[in-house]
């Protein structure tokens, strides 16, 4: 296994930058996910790791070794591409056995390899299979198998999940992960889905318009978010932004179509100091840190309810406070009919404040 | 529900219009092919005969004569003639699977690995020198025909195998490098990156995973180009008269001379058309592609 | 009035297939009934039957107060908004959505004051002038929307609208259009092959699998209650734990003989019902509690991996063999391979008939 | 589980192994000149090199038979070549002939071929089978068509001729022998074998217009003509250029048809450019002027071509 360093890596295709003055370090054995939207650059910068792009700049190291001019081959990674390439006329067993084929393994030691993670994948069924006769989830596994095969130095995997419906989805997901455990391999992960990443990376980088957003574990990424786009990008139902602000004499958040004003928790009014224009503020709160109520009570925002969204184990609601929309979830108990008026409290304490010109967090 | 009834009246005395239709079509387009069929099997009398015969058996009673004369005597006209001495038909079709056979080889090889190389690797100036590969294919012939003669002349490649052989590959190759193109575009890059990611060089990897992919494609690219080389006729008759000749020229010859033996001319050309016809059918599938370079598709 | 009531529906095609069984479905005057299903299911070719762009093999189709079976879709005065918009491709966005005003010779003013009245509501007033390949998925969708509202028909028949946008659009479009209906309060039948569309969007659920309707009610009851094991799967992300069981006494008893006891009444009525001896506890991943150590709880089983969502956590659990998901507040941890014991919240568990796969509670 | 370990211990153990694939030091710089070097080069000699010479040959007074190979030595002329040429009132009338070959037949196979696509354009019976065989005509070898149509359009005993005089009653028409009918004749043989081409390319692009646009016309009662007229043809319309313009430029080059069924005749009523160019270069012989001819034929195609590979690549990138 190897650790992959990423030094200021660019890469331009004409005059659109793809990725740009990248640089990340991937530990030995860590599962690193990237994460963005799609056309943010994730997926170049894999390719140019596993070395089927040559980067306009910049370089990519494993184990501190440059791997400038080493050819795909001779880098010896595993790469599962998101629809799989399985070799169409080539049988399972014959897909999985290529890359020792390469290495000229004895028929006999191929063999054994073979078995050996059809078994853990429980593909074991499928060998004389070809590939068109298979479900999506069983060419996901014979991916896998095709890189698992092997021992590579890392394993890189371009949106693994993405063509498969979302329960045999949330399955790989988990078992994806114990799969790395197991191996105790070192896994680079590009997804555009936040729930993949949350659930399975040991860090997560978050990546938009070819550049880092931010890098850190699933509490760093979701609890503290370092500017509005991973505040808006991470978490299932969409963190609620209001534009208002900071009123240093009376300590409290304002908002700026004038609907509400709320009290600064300490910590915001030592934080604000950070920001030059106190005027331009952008408070966010995700929808599990609001409280809802139908009777109303003193210092809360009045509202009104607009759509009820139940998912069964809770709902969405999204109440319009003044001109704004404010996304509120509740238990599934919880039904209110459109155009009830209703009460809704923030809990600060859990509030993020971002500064609205540089859409840097100041929390 | 008289409603539906009516509606059902109408699209009836549609469908009977539509067939109608389709059958007058079908006889425009097949009707010459059938009296050139029936003619083939007729004695000299018959062919010429007023009202015409078109069902055989029935209106006539067919005859192998033509073809036999055909596969063993020469025409009358061509040994009064003079030319094409030692080629009589069978000499005609033998050098056109021969020639065409060659070129359609050498045409789909060559033309098939440049195709790879524009459809994967960046070339500089690549626009232009596939504009410039199928403009070749664009010129008229009869202007090429002319410094083309002058070339073969001075290079004594007249009444070659290699010299006309080689003038198919040219003119195969625009039209394989396209259609080509066009296939390996639709095979996924991933499958190579693949190959390349478990250990093997590009070379290996087309070797081992593209070329499987296209075997189909340039099949089917293969027989567009046989049928090119197998009608062609301006190049040859004038380059190879003599004994590297192929069929067009020798039916054309047939006609030129002395008495028409039409319903020998018949046979002959039955014998001639019966490969292309078989071929089409076979790619039918590919037809589109074929007549427009590749460019569209399905 | 404009209700659709499917009587009986049956669609078969002509290479055999039989693509909708029997089907009895109403959808009431003002309502948003969501067919929901997996693809193949039979729900398209039941909304285009209603449509008129096919016609049913048998069974009677009515909207408002006539059988429209042998009208043209046209006369049946319903919008059809596709998955791919069908917009006209070559005219503009304007004509696009006056075209079935023109189609009916509306005066030209008329027209015009409508067209801008719709446009007013979907936000789209700017790109009137544009031509529909020059616009964004979300655009189109808006423009397909407009032509299906401009006609102020008796029914919406919408199939698989949002399926071409994106997660974060699809969110958007999901509530505006809910709101949208809520407004014009015009009929809609709605197919889609997405449990949170379903879900969220409609007044009543239907789902359907293999032509045959499954189950028919509120979300919350197809969610609550599901009364197959086919919809217990389907619905609900992560869907319903599905656990073999087999009756004993008063308890369930799972393969490896752990036990979850059950009032004497419940028992009572899944002996009544239950056709053979093999059953399957149905429980939600929210309605299972984790206590560490695993002594206490109905069952033990030993946690298999542990993926935080953010606002909670989800744990795979494995029980000799099945991974069963729990989600906990994301306060609560367990660690991986850690022994656990599982809480089922009595009052929302359902047991499923394994041979027949219908609900016995 | 226990196997894994075993499994993964084994492979720890033994060290771990690179690929040793073959040809590594041929990169892709070096393999793709390795695959066009030799199409270019076939193409350069071929069919560059040639046209380059011609160019040269198009200012001297070369003869083929006259002197041979010894081409060198042909005595320059510069430009007359070319006004003898463009003073030559021959070689106007002879692009006169072609285009009122060209612009009838291309016109006829058009609304001809569109027309047949229209109504085959819908699912019946033996489909495919009948688009199948209707396309048969334009694979074969124009020398054979022209040959047996030159057979039925005799006037004496063809059977064409038959139908008109003894079956419908008219007074014969002497199909080669007459000017008109002689020109009508190579409109009808290349339609005939053309037509189809323009059915396959057509069928192609109504096949291709989704089927949910005509059914959202009808849910909003649209004509059939709104249909057409804002539905199929905009969607077809850039598949029908492509053919038109293959035509247009197939009809301008016509040699083999012209050749085997009129010969250019009767009289010089249907010698166009091409036959022209023929008799100069290889009955006359004068190759030099005959180069200048071509040259001046390849004015034309060149915009033609040069306009069909735009379409074609935009149709392309379309598809891609």
């Amino acid at each position: 296994m190897s650790s992959i360093t990423i030094k200021n890596l660019t890469k331009s295709f004409g005059d659109t930058i793809a990725v740009d003055e990248l640089s990340l370090h991937i530990e030995d054995r860590e599962f690193l996910v990237m994460v963005g939207p799609t056309g943010a650059g994730k997926t170049t910068t894999l390719r140019c790791v596993a070395g089927l792009e040559r980067p306009t700049n910049g370089a990519v190291l494993f184990d501190g070794e440059d791997m400038a001019g080493v050819s795909p081959a001779a880098r010896d990674v595993a790469f599962v591409f998101q629809d799989y390439a399985l070799y169409p006329r080539k049988m399972v067993s014959a897909n999985i056995a290529f890359p020792l084929e390469a290495r000229r393994y004895t028929k006999a030691q191929t063999e054994a390899e073979v078995v050996r993670v059809t078994r853990m994948l429980r593909i074991d069924g499928l060998l004389d299979r070809l590939p068109w006769q298979l479900s999506g989830g069983e060419q996901q596994r014979v991916a896998l198998a095709r890189a698992m095969v092997r021992t590579p130095r890392v394993f890189l995997m371009d949106e693994p999940l993405t063509n498969l419906d979302f329960q045999l989805r949330a399955q790989m997901r988990s078992e994806l992960k114990r799969i790395q455990r197991e191996l105790d391999v070192t896994f680079f992960y590009v997804t555009n889905d936040q729930l993949e990443a949350l659930s399975m990376g040991d860090r997560i980088a978050v990546l938009n318009k070819g550049r880092l957003q931010q890098v850190g574990t699933q509490d760093e990424v979701y609890e503290h978010p370092a500017n509005l786009f991973v505040a808006s990008f991470i978490g299932s139902t969409r963190m609620n932004f209001l534009k208002c602000a900071y009123n240093a004499d009376a300590g409290a958040l304002t908002s700026v179509m004038g609907a509400w004003s709320l009290p600064a928790t300490a910590e915001m009014r030592v934080r604000v100091q950070a920001t030059s224009d106190l005027g331009n503020l952008i408070l966010g709160i995700r929808p599990e840190d609001v409280q809802i109520s139908p009777e109303a009570g003193d210092d809360e925002l009045k509202g009104q309810v607009f759509v009820v969204e139940p998912l069964g184990d809770r709902n969405v609601v999204d109440v319009a406070v003044g001109p704004e929309m404010v996304k509120i979830k509740t238990p599934p108990a919880f039904l209110l009919d459109p155009g009830v008026q209703v009460s809704i409290r923030f809990s600060m304490s859990r509030a993020h404040l971002f500064d609205g010109v540089t859409h840097e967090a100041l929390m | 529900m008289n409603r539906t009834r009516r509606r059902r009246a109408r699209s009836l005395i549609g469908r009977i219009l539509f067939w109608v239709a389709v059958a007058m079509i079908l006889l425009f387009f097949l009707f010459p092919l059938h009296w050139m069929v029936v003619t083939s099997f007729k004695r000299t009398a018959e062919v010429t005969l007023l009202p015409p015969t078109l069902i055989p058996w029935v209106q006539f009673n067919p005859t192998l004569k033509n073809y036999v004369e055909v596969l063993t005597k020469m025409p009358a006209g061509l040994l009064s003639a003079g030319t094409y001495k030692q080629s009589g038909f069978p000499q005609a079709l033998l050098n056109s699977i021969l020639i065409s056979g060659a070129a359609t080889v050498i045409a789909v090889l060559l033309g098939t690995v440049a195709a790879y190389a524009f459809s994967r690797f960046r070339i500089p100036g690549k626009g232009d020198l596939l504009f410039f590969i199928l403009s070749t294919r664009m010129l008229p012939p009869v202007v090429t025909l002319v410094p083309v003669f002058v070339m073969f002349i001075s290079f004594g490649w007249r009444n070659t195998f290699h010299g006309i052989t080689l003038l198919y590959v040219a003119a195969g190759l625009p039209f394989v490098v396209w259609m080509m193109k066009g296939f390996f575009d639709e095979i996924p890059r991933e499958y190579e990156e693949a190959a390349m990611i478990d250990g093997y060089s590009r070379l290996e990897a087309v070797w081992k995973i593209v070329i499987p992919e296209a075997i189909p494609a340039m099949l089917a690219t293969a027989v567009f180009v046989l049928i090119m080389a197998w009608n062609e006729f301006l190049f040859v008759q004038l380059l190879n008269p003599g004994k590297f000749t192929t069929v067009p020229p020798f039916l054309y010859a047939i006609i030129g001379y002395g008495r028409v033996e039409w319903g020998r001319m018949a046979a002959t050309s039955v014998i001639f058309l019966a490969p292309i016809v078989l071929f089409t059918w076979l790619v039918r599938k590919h037809l589109l592609r074929g007549v427009t370079f590749g460019a569209v598709r399905r | 009035m404009s209700e659709i009531r499917i009587q009986d529906l049956t669609k078969v095609f002509p290479n055999g297939t039989v693509a909708v069984r029997n089907l009895h479905l109403d959808v009431a005057d003002g309502e948003l009934l969501v067919l929901l299903g997996p693809s193949g299911c039979g729900k398209t070719t039941t909304l285009r039957c209603v449509g008129g762009l096919e016609t049913q093999t048998s069974g009677d189709i009515w909207i408002g107060d006539r059988v429209v079976n042998d009208l043209g879709p046209g006369e049946r005065d319903i919008a059809f908004v596709f998955q791919f918009y069908a917009l006209y491709p070559h005219i503009r966005v304007y004509d696009n959505i006056a075209f079935p005003l023109r189609a009916t010779g509306v005066s030209r003013d008329e027209v015009d004051r409508r067209v801008s009245a719709v446009a007013e509501t979907l936000r789209i007033s700017h790109i009137l002038r544009e031509r529909p390949k020059r616009l964004s998925s979300g655009e189109q969708q808006r423009v397909a929307l407009g032509r299906a509202m401009i006609r102020r028909p008796q029914a919406f028949l919408m199939d698989e609208p949002l399926t071409n946008l994106d997660a974060a659009l699809r969110a958007d479009m999901r509530i505006e259009l809910k709101h949208l209906q809520n407004e014009l309060g015009t009929t809609m039948l709605y197919v889609t092959h997405d449990q949170t569309e379903a879900m969220t969007m409609g007044n009543r659920v239907a789902v359907l699998n293999l032509g045959v309707l499954e189950q028919v009610g509120v979300p919350l009851e197809i969610y609550d209650r599901p009364n197959t094991l086919f919809v217990a799967g389907f619905v609900g992300s992560p869907p319903m734990n599905l656990i073999a069981m087999q009756l004993a006494q008063d308890a369930l008893k799972s393969e490896d003989a752990q036990q979850v006891m059950l009032d004497t009444s419940v028992a009572d009525r899944i002996r009544a019902k239950q056709t053979g001896r093999e059953l399957v506890l149905g429980v939600r991943a929210e309605d299972i509690r984790l206590t560490s150590g695993g002594n206490g709880g109905d069952l033990r089983a030993e946690i298999a991996t542990r993926e935080p969502l953010g606002d909670q956590t989800l744990y795979s659990v494995m029980l000799n063999h099945q991974l069963i998901q729990v989600t906990t507040a994301s306060t609560e941890r367990f660690e991986v391979g850690e022994t656990v014991g599982l809480h089922l919240d009595r009052s929302r568990l359902r047991v499923f008939d394994a041979s027949t796969g219908t609900a016995l509670v | 589980m226990a196997d894994e370990e075993v499994g993964a211990g084994r492979r720890a153990a033994e060290s771990r192994r690179g690929p040793r694939s073959r040809f590594q030091w041929l990169n892709d710089t070096l393999l793709s000149t390795m695959f066009l070097s030799p199409t270019l080069v076939v193409l350069l000699f071929v069919a560059i090199f040639p046209l380059i010479w011609s160019l040269y040959l198009s200012f001297t007074e070369y003869s083929v038979i006259r002197d041979a190979g010894a081409w060198t030595s042909a005595p320059w002329i510069g430009l007359r070549n070319y006004q003898t040429l463009l003073r030559d009132p021959q070689l106007w009338q002879r692009f006169q002939i072609t285009a009122g070959f060209v612009v009838p037949t291309v016109a006829v196979e058009f609304l001809f071929g569109f027309g047949i696509a229209l109504l085959l354009n819908r699912d019946f019976k033996a489909r495919s089978f009948i688009t199948t065989v209707i396309l048969i005509p334009m694979m074969l070898s124009t020398v054979v068509v022209g040959l047996f149509w030159r057979f039925m359009l005799q006037t004496d005993f063809g059977i064409i001729d038959y139908f008109i005089r003894d079956v419908f009653g008219l007074r014969p028409v002497f199909w080669l022998t007459e000017r008109l009918p002689a020109r009508m004749a190579l409109v009808l043989v290349d339609t005939w074998q053309w037509t189809p081409f323009i059915v396959l390319i057509s069928l192609a692009g109504l096949s291709a217009v989704p089927k949910y646009l005509y059914e959202a016309a009808d849910i909003d009662q649209a004509s059939a003509w709104f249909k057409f007229r804002q539905i199929t043809l905009p969607l077809v319309s850039p598949l029908l250029v492509i053919a038109i313009l293959f035509r247009l430029m197939d009809t301008y080059k016509l040699f083999e048809l012209v050749w085997v069924l009129t010969g250019g005749g009767p009289g010089d009523s249907t010698k166009n450019v091409p036959v022209y160019l023929y008799k100069i270069a290889f009955g006359s012989f004068k190759t030099g002027e005959a180069s200048g001819i071509g040259y001046i034929m390849l004015v034309v195609v060149i915009a033609l071509a040069s306009l069909l590979i735009r379409v074609l690549n935009q149709m392309r990138a379309e598809e891609a």
